[in-house]
C-alpha cells in the first residue's frame, strides 16, 4: 500500500464512520485531489462532503474553523504548505486562540492537511517547510506521517482530538509503499518512536527526512556505526521523554530537517538537547538541514539544497568518529 | 435608504421600549467603561460603539435564540443586546475572572458559547470567514439557523470579505452580513479606502441582495433585519445590510482624532438614535419622560451594579495562565 | 462581446502575419515542451497555453517596449511574445544556467529584467499587488508607461485579486488586467468557484471600466488591448480585459482532466486561435499556404534550435547556489 | 529623545534625503499613524508619500514590492506584526525569493517596518511576537532597534540596503527616553553590540526585551554577579561572531526572548552555541521565554506570560550559583 493510499482510507474511514466529517478544499473532489489523495471519495460521498472550494486559502480554512465551531468535523486541505501563509492569520489568530481567549467555552476540532515539502522541482514558491512555524503555536497540534500505518491512522488521532490539528503530508512520501501494520494505541500517534534502534548515535527526523534518514543509518551500519532513528511523529507537542532517553543513551545526536537552517524546527531539538542532555552528550548537536536559500528548480541545485542521506551519513560519521584529519 | 424616521412608528409599544432600553444600556454601559478606563482599571485597547446603538440593538432583536453572532472589537453592544449580562461584560473589562471570557479577552474578545456569541474578533475582516462556516454548519445539518456578521466599511477593503462574500453566496450560506458604515476606519473615509463607495453595489456584485439602511434609526434597522432574517432562515442564501451610522467618539482612546472635522461630529450627533428614537416615541406620545427617566434609572443601576461587581470580583488565579489552551482530553 | 471574427481583418498584413507568426511560436515552443517533458529533460509543472495563445499575443503586441508584464505560471506564451529569445526561455524549462532565470526557475517562474517581464508567479493571485506596485512607481515617477497584469479566472476568487483592483481603482494606477477567462481553475469551472460569473461585471463594481474579448480571435484580443493600453497610458486609471478563451490541454501534466468532457475541449477546439485566424487571413487572401508553411517552417526552426541550444548548455555551477539570495553589497 | 521621536527622525531624514522614499500602510497619514511615529510627516511630505493604504495587508505589502521594483524606495508599515500575518505570502513568496529565483536579475530595496509586541493588554490577536518567523526566511534581513541611537539610525540602514528589510519596533519602546549618541557606522547596525560588558554570564537579548534584560543584569551585580548583556540588533544576518566570543568569556548564557519558547527564536541561539561553544560552556544554553499560551488580556495573566526582570535575574544566578538546593 503506498502512503497515498493509506492516507485515503484514511479518510474513506472517517467519512464512512462519522457523517459530521467533510473534506473541503480546492479541487478535492471533481479535479480528484491535486496528490489525488481524494480520489474517488466524491463518486462515494458526493460534492457537499467532498466539497471543492474557490481558490480563498483564507475564507475556507476560517469556514473550517466556523463548521467546526458548528457541531461539523471539517478536513481543511491546503494544497500545499506554501498556500497556507494566505491562511495563516485565521489559524493562528482563530482556530489557535480561541478557546484560551474565550476562557474556554470553544473547542474547535478541525483537522488542516497540507502537503509539504521540497524534491520534486517545484521551484521557489512550491517547495516550503513550514514544520517549525506550526509548531511554535501554542493551541495548535502538529502530526507528521512518515509511514503507511502513520499515514492510515493519524487523520483519526487528528480527528478524535477537540483542538485543531495540522498534519503535514510530504510530497516525496506519497508514492512510497511499505506495509500496513496493525492499528497503534491512540496515544502513539503523538509520540515519537525508535525507527530502527541503535546505541552510537541518535538521528532525529520526521516526515519526509525519514527515508534518507533510515537509510544513512543503514550506511552507517556498514562502516560499524550503530545509529539509532527517531521519528518524532508529533512535533506539537513534542515527545521530551523518548527524545531525551534517546540521546541519552547514544550520548551523540543529529537532527534532520528539510527546513532552512536558521530558526527551523531542528533548532528547537537542539535547544531541547542542551537543556535536558548537556551534561549526558559527547559531542555537540547537529544539524543536517536545508541550505538557506529560495529552493531552485534545476534538479543539481534542489538536491544540493536538501539534505541528502550522504550528507546525514558524513556529519553523523564525523560526530562519532571526529572530523577527518 | 428608507427613511421611516418620518412615519409614525410602526412597532408596538413594548417592542420599541425594548428598544430604547437596549439603545440606553449600550450608553450608559460605554459611558461607564470610557470612566473606567481613565481610571485605569479598564486597559489595552477599548472602542466605543457610542452613536452606532441602533445598529446592534435592530439587528440583534431581530434574531432568535438559536440564532448565532460574529462581531468584531467594538461588540460591547452587540454582547449586551444578546443578553450577555452586563455583569459578566463589564467584569471581562476589568478582567476578571467573572468575565465572560474569564478575564483574558477583554474589549474585544468577548465571547458567550451559551447564547452563540463568536466574540469579539480583533483581527478587521477576521470574523466573516468564520460565519460563513458557521453557516456552512447549519445548512449541512439543515437547522434553520442564521449567523448574523458584523463587521465594518473598512473591512471591505481586505481580503477576507471578498472571499468570505463569495464564498457565502456561492455556496447560498445563511449569513446575514451587517456592514457597520460609519464612514471611517479609524482615520480612513470610506472614500479614501474604497473606489467603489456604495458598499450595496459592492455586496450586489456577488449576487446578494442588499439594502442600505439608515442605522440611526433604531426602527428602520429593525424592519430591515426583519425582513432579512426572515429571507435568510427561510434558505434564499445569504444578504447584505449595510447600516449607515457614524461613531461619535474617538476610534479608540489613543486616537486624537485628527482627519474629521467637529462640526462633522456635530452634524452627526443631530441625529444620535438614542434621543430622536425616544423623540418620536415621546411625539406619538408612546412614551413619557417620566417613562423614560424610569428606563434610565434602571439601566443606570443595571451599569453600576455591573461596575459594582466587577470591582469585587476576583482575578483569575495566575496558575491558571496555561489552562485551556488546549480541551482537556485524554490524548496527547 | 465583441465578434471581429465576421469581419475582414482590420489590420494591415504584415501586422497580421506578426501576430500569427507570435501564435505559432508558442504553439511550437509549448509542443516541443510537452515532447521533451515526456523525455524527463523538463521537470516540475508544466502548464501549456495550448489554445489560449491569442491572449498573450494579442495582448502584448500592443505594449511598448517600456511597459511592464506580470504573468503566472502559465507563462511560456508571454514570455516568448514580449521578445525573450526562445533559447532563453527553452534553456529555463531544462534547468540550464542560459535559461533566462539561469535555470533556476524552470517553467513557472520566467524572468527578464531588461524586457520589464516580471514573471513567472506561482502564487495564483500573486502578480496582482506586485503589478499595482510597478504602476504605483511608474505614476509617482510620471512615466506614462503601462503595467500588464496577466492571471486566470480563478484568481478572482482570491482575496489578492480584490485588494489589489481597490487600490488600483482607488489610486488610478496604470494597470491593465489581463483576466484569461479559461472557465477552470484546475477542475474547478468558474460556475462552481464564483457566485458572480459575469467578470466584467465583478471588475467594473471597482469602477473600473471592463470589457470582455473572444480571446480566440487574435484581432479581437489586438484591437481591444490597444484601445485599452493607450486609455491607461494615458493616465484614465487602470482597466480590466475578460479575455474569453479555453486551454486545450490538460492543466498540468499531472492533471487526468476528470472534470470536463471530451466533447466540450474538441467544440473549443474548432475555435482554436491558430487555425481560425489563418483560415481567415487565407479567405481574404492576405496569407497563402506557402506563406503559412514557410512562417512554420522558420517557427518550427527556431525552436529545434532552442532545444539544441538548450540541451548543449550548462548547469550552474553548484558552487553557485548560495549566489543572489542577496544583492552584493557592503553591509552587512 | 524617545524611541518613537527617533524613529521619526529617522522617517524625516530618509523622505528629506531621497524623494524615491514613500511611506505606505494602514493610517500613516491623516490618522497620523497608529503610534504616532509617523505624526506630522503628511503635513510636510504630502499625502502621495505619506500614503494611507485600505485595509489591505496583503496587496499594499505586495504594491511595495513592485514600487520598490519600480524605482521606488517604499517604507511599508504594518500597523502590527499581528496583521502581518496577512501579508506574509508576499514577503515570502515574492519579496525574499525574487532576487534567487530570477537569476539575481532583480533586488527588492523594500523597507517594512511593524510594530511587534505584548505588554499592553491588547489580548490574544494583537501581542504576537514572530521574530524568529521573519529570521527564518533567507532574502530577507531583520534589524531590532532598542535604542534610541538605533532607532533613529537602523532605518537609514535598512534604506541604504538594496533588499527587503524587516524592521521590528516593539511597542512598548516607543516611549522609552534616552541620549541620542553619534551616528553609528553603517556596518553597525548590522551586528551585535556589548550593552554591558561583564565576566559571569551573557544575557542575550534584542528588542523589547533589553530594557529588563539590562534591569536584571544590575539586580545580578548586586548580588555579586557580573553578567554581560548582548544586544543581537540584526536577526538575521546574526552576528555569530561577537555572539560567540561573549559567551566564550563567561562560558555562560541565557537567552531572553519573548516570543513562545518552542520553536522561537531563542531557540537558534541555543542551537548555534550548541555547535560554537559546546566545549566552553560550563552550564546549559537557558532560555527565558513567554509562556506558550495566546496572549491574555488581564494584566496579572499577561505579566506571568512574559519574561519579567525577576525571571531572567533568577535564571541566571541559578545558572552561575547553581540551583538553590
Ligand atoms: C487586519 C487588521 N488590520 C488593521 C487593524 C487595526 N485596526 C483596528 S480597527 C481598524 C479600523 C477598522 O475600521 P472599520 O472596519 O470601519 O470598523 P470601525 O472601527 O469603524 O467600527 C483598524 C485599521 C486590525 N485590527 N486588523
Ligand atoms: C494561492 C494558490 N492556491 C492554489 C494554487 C494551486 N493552483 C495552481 S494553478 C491553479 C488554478 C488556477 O486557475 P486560474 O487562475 O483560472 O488559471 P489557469 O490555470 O486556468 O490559467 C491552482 C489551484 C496556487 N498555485 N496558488
Ligand atoms: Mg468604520
Ligand atoms: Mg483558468
Amino acid at each position: 500500500m503506498t502512503i497515498r493510499e493509506a492516507l485515503r482510507e484514511g479518510l474513506r474511514e472517517a467519512l464512512a464512520g462519522d457523517p459530521r466529517v467533510l473534506l473541503i478544499g480546492e479541487d478535492v473532489g471533481r479535479y480528484g485531489g491535486s496528490y489525488a489523495v481524494s480520489k474517488g471519495l466524491l463518486e462515494e460521498f458526493g460534492p457537499d462532503r467532498i466539497r471543492d472550494a474557490p481558490l480563498s486559502e483564507l475564507a475556507f480554512t476560517g469556514a473550517g474553523i466556523g463548521a467546526a465551531l458548528g457541531g461539523l468535523r471539517p478536513i481543511i486541505e491546503i494544497m500545499t504548505v506554501n498556500f497556507s501563509l494566505l491562511a495563516l492569520d485565521q489559524l493562528v489568530n482563530t482556530a489557535a486562540a480561541l478557546r484560551h481567549m474565550s476562557g474556554g467555552q470553544f473547542s474547535v476540532p478541525l483537522v488542516v492537511r497540507m502537503t509539504t515539502g521540497a524534491g520534486r522541482q517545484l521551484g521557489a514558491q512550491h517547495s516550503h517547510c513550514f514544520d517549525g512555524w506550526y509548531a511554535h503555536v501554542p493551541g495548535l497540534k502538529v502530526l507528521v506521517p512518515a509511514t503507511v500505518t502513520d499515514a492510515r491512522y493519524m487523520l483519526g488521532a487528528a480527528l478524535a482530538d477537540p483542538d485543531p490539528v495540522v498534519v503535514l503530508e510530504h510530497a516525496q512520501l506519497y508514492n512510497q509503499s511499505g506495509a500496513l501494520t496493525g492499528r497503534p494505541e491512540p496515544a502513539e500517534m503523538w509520540r515519537a518512536t525508535v525507527r530502527r534502534p541503535g546505541r552510537d548515535i541518535s538521528l532525529i527526523a520526521w516526515g519526509g527526512m525519514l527515508p534518507r534518514t533510515l537509510a544513512a543509518a543503514d550506511s552507517l551500519a556498514e562502516t560499524g556505526i550503530d545509529a539509532e532513528v527517531i521519528d518524532l511523529r508529533s512535533l506539537r507537542p513534542l515527545d521530551d521523554e523518548r527524545l531525551l532517553a534517546s540521546v541519552r543513551r547514544a550520548r551523540r545526536a543529529l537532527v534532520v530537517d528539510e527546513a532552512w537552517r536558521t530558526a527551523g524546527f531542528a533548532a528547537e531539538i537542539s535547544a531541547r538537547l542542551m537543556e535536558g542532555a548537556l551534561y549526558e552528550l559527547d559531542a555537540p548537536v547537529a544539524r543536517v538541514c536545508g541550505a538557506e536559500v529560495p529552493m531552485p528548480y534545476a534538479a543539481h541545485l534542489e538536491n544540493a539544497a536538501l539534505p541528502q542521506t550522504a550528507d546525514i551519513f558524513r556529519v553523523a560519521r564525523e560526530l562519532v568518529r571526529g572530523a577527518p584529519a | 435608504m428608507t427613511l421611516h424616521g418620518l412615519y409614525p412608528v410602526p412597532l408596538p409599544r413594548d417592542e420599541c421600549t425594548d428598544l430604547l432600553r437596549q439603545m440606553l444600556r449600550i450608553r450608559r454601559f460605554e459611558e461607564a467603561c470610557a470612566q473606567w478606563y481613565g481610571l485605569q482599571k479598564i486597559r489595552g485597547f477599548l472602542h466605543l460603539y457610542i452613536g452606532e446603538e441602533a445598529v446592534a440593538t435592530g439587528v440583534i432583536r431581530a434574531l432568535a435564540d438559536e440564532d448565532a453572532i460574529v462581531a468584531t472589537y467594538r461588540e460591547h453592544g452587540h454582547a449586551l443586546v444578546r443578553g450577555i449580562p452586563a455583569n459578566s461584560v463589564m467584569a471581562e473589562m476589568f478582567g476578571k475572572v467573572t468575565g465572560c471570557s474569564r478575564g483574558r479577552g477583554g474589549s474585544m474578545h468577548l465571547f458567550d458559547a451559551t447564547r452563540r456569541f463568536y466574540g469579539g474578533n480583533a483581527i478587521v475582516g477576521g470574523g466573516l470567514p468564520l460565519a460563513a462556516g458557521l453557516a456552512l454548519a447549519d445548512r449541512m445539518q439543515h437547522r434553520a439557523r442564521v449567523t448574523a456578521c458584523f463587521f465594518g466599511e473598512g473591512a471591505v477593503a481586505e481580503g477576507a470579505f471578498h472571499e468570505s462574500m463569495n464564498l457565502a453566496a456561492l455556496w447560498k450560506l445563511p449569513v446575514l452580513f451587517c456592514c457597520e458604515n460609519n464612514d471611517y476606519a479609524m482615520g480612513t473615509s470610506l472614500e479614501r479606502s474604497q473606489s467603489q463607495t456604495d458598499l450595496c453595489a459592492r455586496a450586489a456584485s456577488y449576487g446578494m441582495p442588499a439594502e442600505a439602511v439608515d442605522g440611526m434609526d433604531v426602527v428602520a434597522v429593525a424592519l430591515a433585519a426583519r425582513a432579512a432574517v426572515a429571507a435568510v432562515r427561510a434558505g434564499t442564501g445569504p444578504r447584505f445590510l449595510e447600516l449607515r451610522t457614524y461613531r461619535f467618539r474617538a476610534h479608540s482612546m489613543f486616537d486624537p482624532e485628527l482627519y474629521r472635522d467637529k462640526s462633522e461630529v456635530a452634524l452627526w450627533r443631530e441625529r444620535g438614535p438614542l434621543h430622536t428614537f425616544s423623540d418620536r416615541l415621546k411625539a406619538q406620545a408612546s412614551l413619557t419622560e417620566e417613562d423614560f427617566l424610569a428606563i434610565d434609572a434602571a439601566v443606570t443601576a443595571e451599569i453600576r451594579d455591573a461596575v459594582e461587581f466587577a470591582e469585587r470580583s476576583p482575578l483569575e488565579p495566575v496558575e491558571d495562565l496555561l489552562r485551556d489552551v488546549h480541551t482537556p482530553s485524554a490524548v496527547p
